[in-house]
């Protein structure tokens, strides 16, 4: 082992060392400089791994003498830790730093180094003066490299940080001179054997004053001000330091001092983390200046770091790992992420974030980008959303769901403005473009490959056991790599891909995962094929799908809880990537984001909630604990929120309808189905075990049935097709949760016969939407019209699909809504049926407003050359069509299944006769069914066909028109407000309250934000004032 | 007397900090930090004051043997030794920068810096 | 369908041509006489009434359907669309413009269809026998089966003639699509000479 | 009638009467005929246009217009009359003070062939479409030649007195009392 | 096998021919209320023949050919899957395929496919006319189904046969005195079905021509007149059986589908016609209340 001196004094001889190099050449001071860095990062290194090889902790007193005379080092796991990360991350800062450096004198350089040793020091040093003189020694040399781009904001910035952080070194220093008056001694060892030296009234006043300049350093809020102006006005590499190695170096001087703290304290210090954190993600939402947002972000990020550290402490835990897996986990997260998205800032230079359209064009960093926003928003793989994970889950089994509470609202709302500004940056607008400077460039893909990597590491060390999970996001990657293919080589490449899961996959399930396993792969994959029909690039439609195929897999594989949440935040965000490429808007994916990731942390709640106490690792689904009952509905809120039920619908219509024409049907088909697998998977887990089960159930009856009413309702006034479609998904969502509800197995069954049919039928229609729209270029459907001329298949194929859909028999849909009416007469929900049955009257309308504008009716002017649908679309429509015609002949293929699967619930079970199938109320023979119609069908087709030769075939303008001749098809064909009588009988019931109450909630929102972010006036005076108010105020609090 | 005196460095540091946050002009308040700065040295001084003893050099007058008996507590001198050293740089720095803003805008309002806001 | 030839319909622009059906109309031979009689009977005693009010005649029309003079005894309906009606009435004196309507509306009829020209004015013009604007002679536009003079004639007198084309047709003798058919091209002579802006298809099916 | 008075002499009305007491005719010149129109609508209160029309007089080669306007408030009616040769038949529009002005000016463009320049769509078929003769209103034009020569005159119609035929049918014995004379 | 074909062609013939007498006697009898003398009581037929005897017709497409063929079929169908007469093997047709939902469901059977013949037709009215049935039939469904949700809830089965099965006995076992609110509910959702006046702005004859099948002619609209008789025989034997007591020979059944048709007929010659919207809020208001208390008095 090599002695923790030598850190500090490879730099400070570096100090020495570099202006006496650089005498002989620019390039020989640059390179010294570089070593040194290197030299610190590759000790950490070697200290780390020897570390936890086992080697023995070191205690290091310079000179002899143990301090404060002297510098007194210790050198454990948990320091080498930082010290490795921090010094990668410096290194990697002053690369991108290169360009700014060079151009500086050499003194730059030697205060980089300085302050890198006061950051090391402040790490290793176990005395408190000494912190205090590596403190300064950061503070002092931050001061003067903020200064670096040399203009007006960056000196002002740089005074006003020098008046707070002045304030905060003095009261560092009084809080010192405090401790040793009343302990006698600064030695943190000392203090941390015997505690009770810093007790009472002088003691605790300066054990108080250390910590609250520690939290000032930290930036809190409101006391945070010039901070934010210096991240605003820094440079941004030399910001990128401050925030992550420079911060970095202060928490864990907290994280050491934690000991020593009351029970009191930590609370107080917790609440503060966790109100800068919720606070400043509020602040950031309204902030257009990337620099300032990063720093909003930063802060927060610190805030949760900070309350990470000290609620551990205030549970008692001891063990250093959790501290790593939690604090050290959000940390990590944050400094590479937070490291990397500065460095971007600087890479496309000073733009609002709204102009970050300029990334669009490149797909290296628009990834790193979006990796980066991905890793701090808590979501799986990396690092952040293991440590929230493991940080939720014992506050949970504390009890602190307050605070809980607090920190999912804040993720959520830093989700929010992270994701918009993803929006942005994905959106291609017409800017100018950024030049290449790989030295920028190189520092980020470092900071990406460690992140993924200390993912790999973070989930290795945590509880994701099944391999599977682990292809999910590393399929994402290799299809990312694979993006240079072209569009239908990754096509076959995905299908293979997906097929393969699903090899692997089904075999081993069975029961109600087995119906959804072959619902939601088997379904996904046959609607891939579509995919071969596009021909292109098509550049990030891949790496989502097969994301998402795998996440589906995961979902049902998994069988621990962590598992089933990790693979529905992939799934999450594979579909986020989905939308995200295909909107015309940034509003459609930040909105299904923002309710995707509130509908997740209410399962996440959940799930935590339901943990089996003690369980600190891998708890399986099966050992969850409903019986409270909250945590139950918290999960079923959460599936709610993503099956899109009214009141939260927000997101449906544009999510399912704005992606690729090949990628909407598997969104609207399958991925809706996850949701109801995930509901099916809790509601059979908790079956039994939750209190007040029949009221729960009689309240999602009537959310499901609303959301078929109002979804339905709302289907028929779009004037877009595949927004009709998405609406008339939510309808049939509302179908799927209402025979939920019901909780008795011919309930159960419905609602997946309808989820199966749903799938089989949504899928052809809105593949056949999809190959219309692929030929004509609209999705308006007054536009279109006619099509039945051209595209004759896909009408075809689009009324069977409609015929199933609409519930008229013989077709399939007829079984759903007889065993839906069935299970609800027998449960005695009247009312129900009743809105059940006029839905799905009302249902008609949009199917016969959707074929008629878009295949009957007048065929337009500028399509009368369209060819038919791809064959690529046509055939995964056809093989669905077959599904339906077979099930629609024997529907005992279909029903016998699900209700095995079912197995056995509440009421009465389905008999079976030959073909007929019965229960206490009624019968129906599909069999008898499908061949009487056949029968009558072909009885007067045969009459006509007898006559067929004396008809005349006419075209469309040979129309009876009150004598006249049409104009021009646009103005023959009715289409547009289809249904105008029924917005002046029943428009009241369509009226967007929902948009409009979300909306009103934003606006809230933002303007708390807007009035907040007023705190921070600019004026360095205000700032030193709201510091000296914060402290009297934590004051107050602690005592 | 060594309540007075940390008195008197409490006193200081009250008053450098009311100076730095009311006076306007940038100059007054870097004489505020510096002023606050100097109460806590007096302060930390005075928390290792022993009553009749002298200062903790070892020169003749103390003499090495028995010294530990003789002189007040060696570690705040020492500590204020280093505060000392530490609070002037910071005070140039701060300095410089005034000048720097100065150049900049030909000003010393400290009201004038606030561009860099919400 | 069965139709080779079909018709240039110059009338139309080039890019509309498309958008109408240019078939010839054809002749349809009747069936053996049996069951042409049988037919024929069903065809008198149904007669769906497309009525063409041009002039006063929509006026006189009106009464038939009363209580006093009640033609649903007939089997008679007044239709909304030509192609449900079998019975074209032309109620009155037809301007150029108005011609062109009702060429198209008979022509939308389906075989047998039956035309009646009501007042004077379809026969000679009656009193716009003169004018610049109003043809003559219906007959030399379409195939009339019966004529009703007067001016305006009495609703006694339209089911007077109502009864005379029932006997034309029990009769087969009203044949009057066959006839447009096999002399279509004398027809739309006639009618293209007149109507001048003729931007319709040569035969609207 | 006073502001009749008023305006008479700045626009040269050459011609006034009052054919009752809500209802006056003027004539103007065509030079004048637009500025006086404007005033009567913006000025004296005779917001509205009831029609224009106009008379064919061959005999002097003069084309009659009048516009005939009504003010709401005194529930007057005034015919303002204009006189244009009939060989270059030309009348400026008057559409920027009525819009419905077009309509009527769309009329008599096809009915008389006076034409309004800068009137919009006056050149569009009115009532007659694809009219290819004179215009037909011209008193000069001879309808029943024209009618003769194109939609096929039945032959053997001949123009008998309804009186005559029915005297005959029904008193076959008398004589008629113009042979008489 | 061969017995059950003859059984089903027999039973089709009879509510053919039945249900086009009905027309034609209807039509009589409202002349004759009209004071005139009207068409002959056979003059269906007489225009089902005439209309099949066109010798030429037209057709928009494969759509527009097939849109009768579907709505003859949605009718002979729903027709099959009701019994017409309780007790007899003749005349139960399919009714053991399905229960009261099959019916309720293959009823759109004929019109979905109706209204996407007359959609290829391409004549914007026939669009008009559909949107308006089709909104008209969502909010009179919902009487209708509360009424049969009811009957549900009182006979404790949705098969026909057994409804019928329970209202044997004397005239008082019949749904129309021992649930009377459920009967009003489904007479008066049946006179939108039948869209009679007040209901038939679908077919508003003067305003969009006829409706949907504007452009059907010839054959085509020969057999949607055929249908006429067939379905509206279906729908009031349902009605028969629903709340009427259903019937045990011919007689009773003609007697009866007779009666409830005069209920349409009446109501028909009295009103005026409702615009669209106004016939939703008429549907969702007062009868749907109806239907509510017809389900809640057997709810408790």
């Amino acid at each position: 082992m090599v002695s923790p001196v030598y850190l500090l004094v490879v730099t400070i001889a570096a100090v020495f060392l570099v202006p006496l190099a650089d005498r002989i050449g620019r390039s020989y001071g640059m390179s010294v400089f570089y070593a040194a860095i290197a030299a610190a990062a590759g000790l950490g290194l070697f200290w780390f791994l020897s570390l936890r090889g086992g080697a023995p902790a070191q205690n290091v007193f310079i000179a002899g003498f143990t301090g404060p005379y002297a510098i007194q080092l210790q050198l454990g796991i948990a320091e080498s830790f930082v010290i490795v990360l921090v010094n990668t991350v410096f290194l990697l800062a002053s690369i991108v730093l290169g360009g700014a450096l060079i151009k500086e004198k050499a003194y730059a350089l030697t205060l980089m180094l300085l302050m890198l040793t006061g950051i090391n020091g402040l790490v290793l040093s176990r005395d408190l003066f000494n912190m205090f003189v590596f403190m300064e020694l950061l503070s002092i040399s931050t001061y003067a490299l903020v200064a670096m781009p040399r203009n007006g904001q960056a000196f002002s910035a740089g005074f006003k940080y020098m008046i707070a952080g002045g304030l905060a070194s003095t009261f560092f220093l009084i809080g010192t001179a405090f401790v040793y008056r009343t302990a006698g001694t600064l030695h943190l060892d000392y203090l941390l054997r015997s505690p009770e030296l810093l007790h009472g009234g002088v003691g605790f006043a300066a054990l108080f004053l250390v910590i609250a300049a520690l939290l000032i350093e930290l930036k809190p809020f409101p006391a945070n001000g010039w901070a934010l102006d210096v991240y605003q006005a820094g440079h941004p590499g030399v910001v990128s330091i401050i925030t992550t190695a420079g911060t970095g170096a202060v928490l864990f001087v907290l994280y050491k001092l934690l000991p020593l703290m009351s029970v009191r304290m930590l609370q107080v210090l917790g609440g503060a983390g966790i109100v800068t954190f919720v606070f400043s993600n509020l602040v950031a939402i309204k902030q257009e200046n990337p620099g300032r947002l990063l720093g909003y972000s930063s802060i927060s990020q610190t805030g949760l770091v900070i309350a990470g550290m000290v609620f551990l402490r205030l549970f008692g835990i001891r063990e250093i790992a959790v501290y790593a897996a939690v604090a050290g986990g959000l940390f990590l997260n944050h400094l590479f992420v937070k490291g990397l998205m500065f460095w971007l800032s600087e890479r496309v230079g000073p733009r609002p974030i709204r102009e970050w359209g300029v990334l669009a064009g490149k797909p290296l960093l628009l990834f790193l980008f979006g990796l980066a926003v991905v890793a701090l928003s808590g979501l799986p793989p990396f690092p952040g959303f293991w440590a929230k994970w493991e940080f939720l889950k014992l506050l949970a089994a504390n009890g602190y769901y307050p605070v809980l509470g607090f920190i999912l609202a804040g993720s959520l709302i830093e989700v929010f403005y992270l994701f918009r500004w993803l929006g942005y940056a994905a959106v291609k607008e017409d800017h100018d473009t950024i030049s290449p400077a790989p030295a920028v460039t190189l520092p980020m893909v470092a900071a990406a490959i460690l992140l993924l990597a200390a993912s790999v590491f973070f989930s290795g060390s945590l509880s994701v056991r099944e391999p599977l999970l682990r292809l999910i996001p590393a399929a994402g990657i290799l299809f990312y790599l694979l993006e240079p293919l072209p569009g239908r080589v990754k096509t076959v490449l995905a299908l293979a891909a997906s097929g393969s899961a699903a090899v692997i996959v089904l075999p081993g399930l069975s029961g109600l995962h087995l119906v959804f396993g072959i619902m939601l792969l088997g379904g996904s994959l046959v609607q891939m094929i579509a995919g071969l029909g596009s021909g292109g690039r098509r550049r990030g439609i891949y790496p989502g799908m097969v994301m998402m195929v795998y996440s589906f897999a995961g979902l049902l594989v998994t069988e621990t809880a962590l598992g089933f949440f990790f693979a529905w935040e992939m799934m999450t965000l594979a579909s986020y990537l989905l939308i995200l490429r295909g909107s015309r808007s940034a509003r459609t994916p930040l909105l299904y984001m923002i309710f995707s990731t509130g509908g997740a942390f209410l399962i996440l709640a959940g799930l935590i909630t339901a943990l089996p106490a003690g369980s600190l690792s891998s708890a399986g689904l099966g050992d969850l604990v409903f019986s409270g009952g909250t945590a139950f509905y918290l999960i079923i809120a959460g599936f709610l929120v993503k099956a899109g039920v009214v009141g939260v619908h927000l997101w449906l219509p544009g999510f399912y309808s704005e992606a690729d024409h090949d990628v909407s049907p598997i969104l609207s088909s399958a991925l809706s189905k996850a949701a109801v697998a995930g509901l099916f998977i809790f509601m059979s887990l908790a079956n039994g075990t939750v209190p007040g089960s029949d009221m729960f159930s009689v309240i999602l009856g009537w959310i499901g049935g609303l959301t078929a009413f109002f979804g339905t309702l709302m289907a028929i006034y779009q004037e877009d097709a595949k927004r009709l479609l998405a609406f008339s998904s939510m309808g049939q969502m509302g179908y799927i949760i209402l025979a939920a509800s019901l909780m008795s197995t011919i309930g159960w069954t419905a609602a997946i016969y309808i989820a199966v049919t749903h799938l089989l039928f949504k899928g052809i229609m809105f593949l056949s939407v999809g190959g219309v729209v692929s030929r004509l270029n609209t999705t308006n459907m007054y536009e279109m019209g006619g099509m039945i001329k051209r595209m004759p298949l896909s009408f075809m194929t689009f009324l069977i699909g409609l015929i199933a859909l609409s519930g008229v028999p013989p077709l399939t849909g007829f079984g759903g809504k007889w065993l839906l009416y069935s299970a609800l007469v027998g449960k005695g929900w009247y009312m129900l049926t009743a809105l059940a049955l006029f839905s799905s009257a009302v249902a008609f309308l949009y199917c016969y407003r959707i074929i008629h504008s878009v295949f009957l009716g007048q065929l337009k002017t500028g399509f009368r050359a369209v060819k038919e649908a791809s064959v690529w679309y046509l055939i995964p429509q056809f093989i669905f069509v077959m599904l339906i015609m077979i099930f629609s002949m024997v529907p005992r293929l279909l029903i016998e299944p699900i209700s095995a699967a079912v197995g056995k619930l509440a009421g009465p079970d389905l008999l079976w006769q030959g073909n007929t199938v019965s229960h206490a109320l009624g019968y129906w023979n599909g069999t008898t069914v499908m061949m009487v119609t056949m029968g009558v069908f072909m009885v007067p087709l045969v009459w006509l066909l007898s006559r067929v030769r004396s008809i005349q075939k006419v075209k469309q303008f040979n129309i009876v028109y009150a004598a006249e001749r049409p104009d021009r098809p646009e103005t023959t064909h009715y289409a547009h407000n289809f249904f105008a009588h029924y917005t002046k009988a029943l428009g009241f019931l369509s009226l967007p309250l929902v948009r409009r109450f979300w909306e009103g909630a934003g606006e809230w929102i933002s303007s708390i934000a807007a009035a907040l972010r007023h705190l921070y006036s600019g004026n360095g005076q205000t700032y030193a004032l709201q510091v000296m108010l914060y402290i009297t105020v934590l004051y107050l609090f602690m005592r | 007397m060594i309540h007075a005196v940390t008195a008197t460095g409490i006193i200081l540091i009250l008053t450098g900090l009311w100076c730095m946050l009311t006076r306007k002009h940038i100059i007054r308040i870097i004489i505020g930090f510096s002023i606050i700065d100097t109460g806590i040295h007096i302060m930390i001084v005075s928390t290792g004051y022993i009553r009749n003893r002298t200062a903790p050099i070892l020169d003749h007058a103390v003499g090495l043997q028995g010294a530990a008996d003789k002189v007040v507590d060696p570690v705040p001198s020492a500590l204020v030794l280093t505060a000392i050293v530490i609070g002037l740089a910071v005070t140039a720095l701060m300095l410089s920068y005034a000048v720097k803003l100065y150049r900049r805008k030909r000003t010393l309002d400290i009201n004038n810096y606030a561009e860099l806001k919400w | 369908m069965h139709n080779k030839e079909t018709l240039p319909n110059l009338g139309l622009p080039e890019h509309e041509r498309d958008l109408f059906c240019d078939a010839r109309p054809r002749v349809s031979k009747p069936l053996a006489s049996y069951i042409e009689k049988f037919l024929n009977w069903s065809r008198a005693n149904s007669l769906w009434i497309l009525a063409y009010g041009t002039g006063c005649g929509a006026i006189e029309l009106r009464p038939l359907f009363t209580a006093r003079f009640d033609i649903s005894r007939y089997g008679m309906a007044p239709r909304p669309t030509p192609r449900q009606a079998s019975l074209l009435m032309i109620g009155g004196y037809l301007s150029v413009k108005t011609l062109k309507r009702v060429i198209r509306s008979y022509e939308q009829m389906q075989n047998p269809k039956f035309v009646i020209g009501l007042g004077s004015c379809t026969v000679n013009g009656g009193m716009y026998w003169d004018s610049y604007n109003t043809i003559n002679r219906l007959d030399h536009y379409l195939p009339v089966d019966v004529y009703i003079t007067g001016c305006m004639p009495r609703p006694e007198a339209i089911i007077a003639g109502f009864e005379q084309l029932k006997k034309r047709i029990k009769d087969g003798r009203a044949e009057g699509a066959n006839q447009y058919a096999e002399q279509f091209d004398w027809y739309k002579a006639n009618q293209k000479k007149i109507i001048t802006d003729w931007n319709m298809p040569d035969y609207n099916w | 009638m006073e502001q009749i008075n008023e305006l008479k002499a700045r626009y040269s009305i050459s011609d006034s009467r009052d054919q009752r007491p809500d209802l006056g005719f003027i004539t103007v010149d065509p030079g004048r005929l637009a500025a006086l129109l404007a005033e009567l609508q913006q000025v004296r209160g005779y917001t509205h246009l009831s029609f224009i029309t106009a008379v064919d007089y061959p005999e002097t080669g003069t084309f009659q217009l009048t516009y005939m306007v009504h003010n709401f408030e005194s529930a007057h009616s005034l015919g303002v009359r204009t006189v244009i040769s009939r060989d270059t038949a030309l009348m400026e529009s008057v559409h920027h003070l009525w819009k419905q002005a077009k309509t009527y000016q769309r009329e008599l463009k096809e009915m008389y062939g006076i034409d309004f320049p800068g009137s919009p769509g006056v050149d569009d078929p009115f009532i007659l479409e694809g009219w290819q003769g004179p215009p037909p209103m011209r008193r000069d034009f001879d309808t029943r030649a024209y009618s003769e020569k194109t939609y096929f005159p039945r032959p053997g119609r001949k123009t008998s007195d309804p009186r005559r035929h029915m005297q005959s049918r029904l008193y076959p014995d008398y004589t008629p009392f113009e042979e008489e004379t | 096998m061969i017995v059950k074909a003859l059984y089903i062609v027999l039973s089709v013939a009879l509510v053919t021919v039945w249900g086009l007498t009905l027309t034609g006697i209807v039509r009589k009898i409202v002349a004759r209320v009209h004071g005139r003398i009207g068409p002959p009581v056979w003059q269906p037929f007489v225009d089902i023949i005439k209309n099949n005897a066109k010798r030429t017709g037209i057709s928009h497409g494969v759509m527009f050919y097939l849109g009768p063929v579907f709505r003859i079929a949605g009718g002979m169908g729903t027709f099959l899957f009701i019994p017409v007469l309780f007790g007899s093997d003749m005349f139960s047709n399919f009714s053991f395929a399905g229960d009261v939902f099959l019916v309720m469901y293959f009823i759109f059977f004929g019109q979905l496919g109706m209204a996407l013949g007359s959609g290829e037709g391409g004549h914007p009215y026939s669009a008009i006319a559909v949107a308006r049935g089709l909104a008209q039939m969502s909010a009179f469904e919902v009487p209708f189904a509360l009424s049969v949700i009811s009957l549900a809830v009182q006979y404790d089965t949705f098969s026909v046969s057994s409804i019928v099965a329970a209202q044997q006995g004397s005239i008082f076992s019949w749904t129309m005195f021992t649930n009377p609110l459920a009967t009003i509910a489904a007479i008066i959702a049946m006179l939108g079905m039948n869209m009679h006046s007040p209901f038939d702005v679908v077919i508003a004859p003067q305003e969009i021509p006829i409706g949907p099948p504007t452009e059907y002619q010839g054959s085509f609209l020969g057999m949607l007149h055929t249908n006429r008789g067939i379905f509206n025989g279906a729908k009031l034997i349902l009605f028969m059986n629903l709340y009427f007591g259903g019937a045990t020979t011919i007689p009773e059944m003609i007697v009866k589908t007779f009666c409830i048709y005069m209920i349409s007929v009446f109501v028909g010659v009295s009103f005026p016609r409702f615009r669209t919207d106004q016939s939703i809020r008429f549907f969702l208001g007062i009868p749907t209340l109806i239907g509510v208390a017809a389900v809640i008095l057997y709810w408790l």
